[in-house]
């Protein structure tokens, strides 16, 4: 496995948020974590690159355990994180955003630029002006420019027009197809369950189911994910 | 029910008086002094307090107060003295009260110039302003030719308090300690009415405050003239400990001396100023005595204390602030 | 840790040698040992308790204490010095707002006060008293002499002072004297380090002079910017701008300015010799003037106590005016409002070999007066 | 039809060269639940944060029980009785929930310059406050600080602060946000009895809860208002399918 | 006045005004990086300025001091960073200006304790001494042309290391976000690190400078520091380009306000009474222009995003 997460238990200020997620990407595998709104997808999976340290539980990126290490050793063990919201950094231009973190590998600007021709058009403009989409390209482009082996999306497409969505999930085919591994959140099971291997709910904290998109019936989705 | 602060705090309330009485007794006038000093930094400090610890006001320019109190109480003994008409045909006075009152007008009506401009900021901008503003104040006081400039102006007798012989050390010292309780009173008073309620709250969450409707501008400049005031209070009384005022009272490291009291004590506390008042000199006073160097190891101290012990003095004697 | 505080306990064991004296003479000594003035506190204590040692007295007791250039600390160890350690005599203090913030509340309490260095107006008129001897000068002496000095060659002046009392009295005391045209009257800024502004106006006032009153870090910083300036317009200033602690400070940039003063190394009388040699001897370095007004302070109470008991005031008092001493300075003698009357020098800076010092060129003064002695009703 | 308790009209924001609020004009009527739903980074916070007063609009009007409020500040626009919750809690965390709730009631009856009556001996604060907390299920939790409460309760809290203040209209900013399903589920009940009191505008993603309470619904998106209609209207609305609720709505 | 005595006095405000911008300069930079308010800025200016003048009087050369004074202030900013500052990054602006308050008193009696009380001795190299005619007939130190010049020098390179290197996008993108830069794989301690230890080096870096011009002294940064404040509340703290305008601002206003203010007043009072009542007034020009600015922009004329 290369990421394997098991029975993390992580607080969000004084309140508990996770109480035991389990939840393993195997090397090349695209795996979707899935739930409702505050369930705790996101503390999962700032609890993975220990932006808040898991309480109980351990986390292991290929055999190595992450615990006590600071986020940016995290990072260079080659996590890439494209966080909820983007986080683009405004005051500097796409180029600065993409190169700023840099790490050299397979990935470079060149690269980059063709995954995303938009960005290679908008390189000297700053990243506050971007609109959304172009934001969340900005975003992924930025994370695999630390060339990272396991790729974690966080709210991939979240308010974004249709038309850039698509844009965005065949970028995630297309990293996916050439063997990265991806843990990816997204609240739009008709785009991201095609994308998936594997799935993985959450609800309360806790990793209450696992299994393929296939096994995930109409019913399951009306109990852990419907609106 | 007494809370163990409750206890330690009439524990030192009892020792600020027990200590000097028994140094009289047995003809020590000197720690008589020394206590006075602790119980008018402390005032100061409790001025300071009511800004900074309830309010969250980081005002680096208390020291402005501090002098212009003292200015005010030098300023008015003078023109008793030479019998020269000060503003307006009105005459100088030596009689305590009367220049307290004054002392607290003037410090509050300027705490109140400088608050109108510096609480439209906030963060570092209004640690800065203050600062800048006090500077202002030092420089004015030190070119100002009329009382003395850089070499300060001196009250030759003490000023007077009816039936009181405030020369004598311990009569002085009893004034200052009455004023101090006081003031000490009104701190709980505002901590607990309707003012300090509004007051605290802008400190936690200033957008809650102007969502349930109270305007947090108006509510933090009364508090910083209220403070202001009290402060400058104190500044007449050092006035008339030392029966000399002089521009260093203005300077900013009085500035940083007064946070550093509350610091030492424990910020928030009702008796931090108090305590750490007592602190800060009693350090002054041993490390003073053993080294020259003794700035040094109170920049030691007060590191350790900011770093590893912040809830000072009574942080240690009476464990975590608690909060109503 | 240890090792600092066996240094400290040493240092303050130095201060008040001859503990174990029966009833001895009590002199508080309120100085400045810390903080950016302490050169001139540790050679006024130094000076001081040279005196106190030649005179052999074992029944002379001083106690020192540091006022870090705080009027208020001051104040506070002075209440201290009076109301636990009972002295008979304060001294010590270097400026004048400190000393008036002390002095004239301890002699209120009657105690007396023979200052060492500071000299304000205001101690020296109408509000002189008798328990307050000044063994220095008076503030403005020096000034004074630099405006009678001026009248020999100079007869348009720039004169700049810090905008503070002891630099109005300055500029005052050298108008006193000074009979030619004032170009500009310039006030800086106490603590000033940049004076270029002041400069370019110099050099834009057409004076044949510059008189600068400029004590401590800004006559070094003035000094050495002047020097770099291209102005070619001689300086002149009273002897603290350019007494020995400042000197090294300014460099080469201080040679052959003009200054007055009432004592110098080279003086030329057995006193000053013997003075000037047992200081070496005693500390390794040269003396300052505040050195040597220490040491005539401490002569002064050395020989009144010779002769008087403190604690009659009168007679004590009666032997200090008869000021029955060996000065380094040659005469010394008080006048009626207890300063001293004295000769006043022009020095020029010089180079002794590596070090600067001052050299006497000229008296300006002989037996000079105070301005505010007749004010003095006594 | 009755007059709009709260309208805005034409609303203009720009940050720079982004245009946060396009041409918004929305209103709320007596009596009504109005949700207003859209994608994260949609405008929907810049929007509220114009209504309250954090942010001053470009250009437009606002106007809030029969007056422009378009120039007032934060507190004067909550003295007209503009009740708001906030999407991150926002209380006073040292005081206990009780304390909060007093605050705002001191600032209803509108003396806040008061020294020296101590206010935990004050009966007109502390029993206001507590019917307020016991109205909204907290009146066991009154002595706790705030801290100390729960997410939910911390809602709660929020919701009696604004019912203190015996608001004029509701605005609440995703009130249901990390509530567990029974939470949402109480909730949801207890704002249908709220807008009895005065209507609510409701900023919540949480669409079980939005389509349960709401009488309209407006959908925003890149700062503008695609649509405004019926719960039925916006569920049909292709616009509103493609932009925000995709397929499965 | 003539021509150039204004011109003079213009270049004198410019000189000052450089000089606070290599104060201020460090001063917005570590707030706007780590939001830290440093009270200490001004001992590592003293750090600096002893730094030179020890080394300066130990080897004979000024500009072997002027390098060591860069790398003494530097390492005593990484020193006091490691051990001190990077505990007060999450505190409140109470506990940071408490602490550097304290690390003044420390730096302050333990350079008194390495070197004494008497100022040292610190002069201008022998290259640069002297004085350049200007036009007009006046004639300016070549050593404040050469203040400017280094000033105008750093400030270009602190545009570039901040514009275009990686470090300077490190720190531009740790001011917007600290978390998100770490989350990528920076290292935002040691960043932080370097960027004290940069603030720390240009503040020594100006001591030194400033030391040959006036008296290296114990205690000689506090009032630099609160001119320094002064530059950055009126530029913005957090802004670089704040506070070079506000320090050319600063700078200028100071040194013609001195200059002209008692010149004013002269044509109404006596010349005696208009030095002083200007010399009084001049000493709080800045800080009235401070407040008149603030009372129309509270956040300084170029406001940070956040702060």
């Amino acid at each position: 496995m290369l990421l394997d997460v098991s029975k993390i238990e992580a607080s969000y200020g004084a309140s508990q948020a996770l109480f035991g997620v389990d939840l393993a990407v195997a090397e090349g595998e695209a795996v979707a974590l899935m739930g409702r709104n505050g369930m705790g997808k996101t503390t999962t999976i700032r609890a993975i690159c220990n932006l808040n340290p898991p309480r109980a539980g351990s986390v292991r990126l290929a055999g190595t355990d992450l615990k006590g290490k600071p986020s940016h050793r995290v990072a260079k063990l080659g996590i890439g994180l494209v966080p909820e919201g983007r986080r683009c950094f405004p005051n500097l231009t796409v180029h600065e955003n993409l190169v700023a973190a840099a790490r050299p590998g397979a990935w470079t600007l060149d690269r980059v630029n063709v995954l995303f021709p938009r960005l290679a058009e908008r390189h000297a403009q700053m990243a506050r002006s971007l609109s959304g989409g172009e934001q969340q390209m900005l975003a992924i482009g930025r994370a695999l420019m630390t060339n990272p082996r396991l790729l974690i999306l966080d709210e991939a497409t979240e308010g974004l027009a249709p038309v850039i969505r698509q844009a965005i999930w065949a970028a995630i085919r297309k990293l996916k197809a050439e063997g990265l591994s991806i843990l990816v959140v997204d609240k739009t099971l008709s785009e991201l369950l095609p994308v998936a291997d594997r799935c993985v709910i959450l609800e309360n904290g806790r990793s209450v189911w696992q299994g393929p998109p296939a096994a995930l019936t109409a019913d399951l989705q009306d109990r852990y994910l419907g609106v | 029910m007494l809370t163990r602060e409750t206890i330690v705090n009439i524990v030192l309330a009892a020792l600020l008086l027990a200590v000097p009485l028994a140094a009289n007794a047995s003809g020590q006038p000197f720690y008589v002094t020394i206590a006075t000093r602790v119980a008018i930094l402390a005032l100061a400090a409790t001025g300071l307090n009511l800004a900074l610890g309830l309010g969250g006001l980081v005002s680096f320019g208390h020291a402005a107060f501090f002098g212009i109190g003292g200015y005010a109480a030098g300023i008015l003994a003078s023109h008793s003295f030479s019998g020269e008409p000060l503003l307006f045909g009105l005459s100088g006075t030596k009689q305590m009260p009367l220049i307290w009152v004054v002392a607290m007008l003037v410090a509050g009506l300027v705490g109140l110039l400088i608050g109108t401009i510096s609480l439209r900021t906030s963060g570092v901008y209004f640690i800065m302003i203050t600062l800048a503003f006090a500077q202002m104040v030092y420089y004015f006081a030190i070119s100002w030719p009329a009382y003395g400039g850089e070499d300060g102006l001196s009250i030759l007798v003490r000023n007077q308090f009816a039936g009181v012989n405030t020369m004598k050390p311990v009569s002085f010292f009893l004034i200052c300690y009455v004023l101090l309780m006081l003031a000490l009173g009104l701190f709980v008073l505002v901590r607990g009415s309707r003012f300090g309620s509004a007051l605290q709250a802008a400190r936690q969450n200033e957008v809650r405050v102007a969502t349930v409707g109270i305007a947090p501008y108006r509510i933090r400049l009364t508090a910083f003239a209220i403070s202001a005031a009290m402060t400058g209070l104190a500044g007449a009384l050092y006035a008339d400990l030392n029966r000399f005022v002089s521009p260093s009272m203005l300077s900013w490291h009085m500035s940083g001396e007064l946070i550093v009291l509350i610091i030492l004590g424990g910020t928030g506390r009702l008796f931090g100023p108090l305590a750490g008042a007592a602190l800060f000199v009693i350090f002054e006073y041993l490390l003073g005595g053993l080294t020259e160097r003794w700035q040094f190891f109170l920049g030691l101290i007060l590191l350790a204390t900011v770093l590893f012990a912040r809830g000072g003095l009574l942080g240690l004697l009476a464990g975590k602030a608690r909060h109503g | 840790m240890k090792k600092l505080i066996s240094a400290a306990t040493l240092a303050l064991s130095m201060s008040v040698s001859g503990l174990a004296v029966a009833e001895p003479l009590k002199i508080g000594m309120i100085t400045t040992l810390s903080g950016g003035g302490a050169g001139l506190g540790i050679d006024t204590r130094d000076g001081f308790m040279l005196a106190i040692k030649q005179a052999g007295n074992d029944e002379i007791e001083v106690i020192t204490e540091d006022d870090g250039q705080k009027p208020e600390l001051a104040v506070q160890i002075a209440d201290k010095m009076v109301q636990s350690d009972q002295v008979d005599i304060l001294t010590g203090i270097v400026w004048s707002n400190l000393l008036m913030a002390v002095a004239p509340s301890a002699v209120a309490q009657g105690k007396f006060y023979v200052s060492t260095n500071a000299a304000p107006a205001a101690l020296a008129g109408e509000n002189c008293n008798p328990l307050y001897f000044n063994a220095a000068y008076q503030n403005d002496n020096l000034h004074e002499a630099m405006g009678e000095y001026a009248n020999k060659d100079y007869k348009k002046m720039f004169i700049m002072a810090p905008n503070y009392p002891a630099g109005k009295d300055s500029l005052t005391g050298f108008k006193r004297f000074y009979k030619g045209e004032v170009t500009s009257e310039v006030y800086t800024q106490v603590g000033q380090t940049d004076y270029a502004a002041e400069i370019a106006q110099i050099r834009a006032s057409g004076a044949d002079g510059v008189f600068a009153f400029l004590p401590g870090g800004m006559g070094i910083a003035f000094m050495k910017q002047y020097a770099q300036s291209g102005v070619k317009i001689s300086i002149m200033g009273p002897g603290f701008s350019f007494s020995q602690d400042v000197l090294g400070a300014i460099g080469d940039a201080a040679l052959g300015v003009k200054n007055s003063g009432h004592w110098a190394k080279d003086l030329d009388n057995e006193a000053n010799k013997k003075f000037v040699e047992a200081f070496q001897a005693e500390y390794g370095r040269l003396p300052s003037i505040y050195a040597v007004q220490a040491y005539d302070a401490g002569q002064l109470i050395a020989s009144a106590a010779a002769k008087a008991d403190v604690k009659d005031t009168e007679a004590f008092r009666a032997e200090l005016l008869k000021a029955d001493i060996q000065s380094p300075r040659g005469k010394f003698k008080f006048n009626i409002n207890q300063h001293p009357i004295q000769d006043i020098y022009v020095r020029e800076v010089v180079k002794d070999g590596d070090v600067l010092t001052n050299k006497i060129i000229a008296p300006v003064f002989t037996d000079h007066e105070d301005a505010y002695a007749k004010d003095c009703k006594m | 039809m009755a007059e709009p308790v709260l309208e805005l009209s034409d609303l203009v924001k720009n940050f720079g060269a982004l245009r946060a609020t396009d041409h918004v004009s929305i209103d709320l009527k007596p009596g009504e639940i109005h949700a207003l739903i859209g994608p994260n980074g949609a405008g929907k916070s810049t929007l509220i944060h114009q209504i309250c007063g954090t942010v001053r609009q470009d250009s437009g009007t606002i106007r809030f029980a029969g007056q422009d409020i378009g120039h007032l500040g934060v507190a004067e626009r909550s003295r007209l009785g503009l009740g708001r919750t906030f999407q991150v809690s926002s209380l006073a965390p040292e005081f206990s929930a009780l304390r909060n709730v007093m605050l705002a009631v001191q600032a209803q009856q509108g003396t806040s310059f008061g020294f020296f009556k101590p206010v935990m001996r004050d009966a007109s604060l502390i029993d206001r406050s507590m019917a307020m907390l016991k109205r909204v299920g907290l009146q066991d939790r009154a002595r706790l600080a705030a801290a100390e409460l729960s997410h939910g309760e911390r809602r709660q809290l929020e919701i009696a602060i604004a019912l203190a203040l015996n608001s004029k209209a509701f605005l609440l900013d995703e009130p249901m946000a990390g509530m567990g399903p029974e939470g949402s589920k109480s909730l949801t009940g207890f704002l249908d009895t709220l807008r009895q009191e005065a209507p609510i505008l409701l900023v919540e993603h949480d669409m079980d809860a939005v389509f349960a309470l709401a009488d309209r619904i407006s959908v925003l998106v890149y700062g503008r208002i695609i649509a405004t209609g019926t719960v039925e209207e916006i569920r049909r609305d292709p616009a509103v399918r493609a932009a925000y609720l995709g397929d499965h709505a | 006045m003539t021509l150039a005595l204004a011109l003079e006095q213009l270049l004198n405000g410019l000189q000052l005004g450089v000089m606070l911008f290599l104060m201020a300069a460090g001063l917005t930079l570590i707030f706007g990086v780590m939001g830290l308010i440093n009270l200490a800025h001004g001992s590592l200016y003293m750090v600096g300025a002893f730094a030179c003048a020890a080394v300066a009087s130990a080897t004979g050369s000024f500009w072997i001091g002027l390098i060591a004074s860069f790398a003494c202030a530097a390492a005593a900013g990484a020193i006091v960073e490691l051990l001190v500052i990077r505990r007060l990054y999450d505190r409140d602006h109470l506990d940071q200006v408490l602490a550097t308050f304290a690390l003044i008193l420390i730096f302050s009696e333990g350079t008194r304790w390495l070197f004494g009380s008497f100022p040292l001795y610190l002069d201008i190299p022998r290259l640069l001494q002297g004085a350049v005619a200007l036009p007009g007939g006046a004639q300016y130190p070549v050593y404040r042309l050469a203040i400017i010049a280094a000033g105008a020098l750093v400030a270009l390179g602190l545009y570039l290391l901040i514009g275009k290197t990686r470090l300077g996008m490190r720190i531009r993108a740790g001011e917007s976000d600290r978390e998100m830069i770490g989350a990528l794989g920076v290292d935002i301690r040691t960043l932080y690190t370097v960027v004290f230890a940069l603030g720390a080096a240009l503040a020594g870096f100006a001591g030194a400078m400033v030391g040959a011009l006036q008296s290296v002294q114990v205690g000689m940064g506090e009032p630099v520091l609160i001119l320094a404040f002064v530059v950055i509340v009126i530029g913005g703290i957090g802004s670089i380009k704040g506070a070079l305008l506000g320090a050319l601002l600063v700078g200028v206003v100071d040194t013609m306000g001195r200059f002209l203010l008692p010149q004013v007043l002269a044509l109404f009072v006596p010349p005696s009474q208009a030095g002083l009542i200007g010399g009084a007034a001049a000493s709080m020009l800045i800080y009235v222009m401070m407040a008149l600015i603030l009372a129309v922009k509270p956040r300084g004329l170029f406001a940070a995003a956040h702060a």
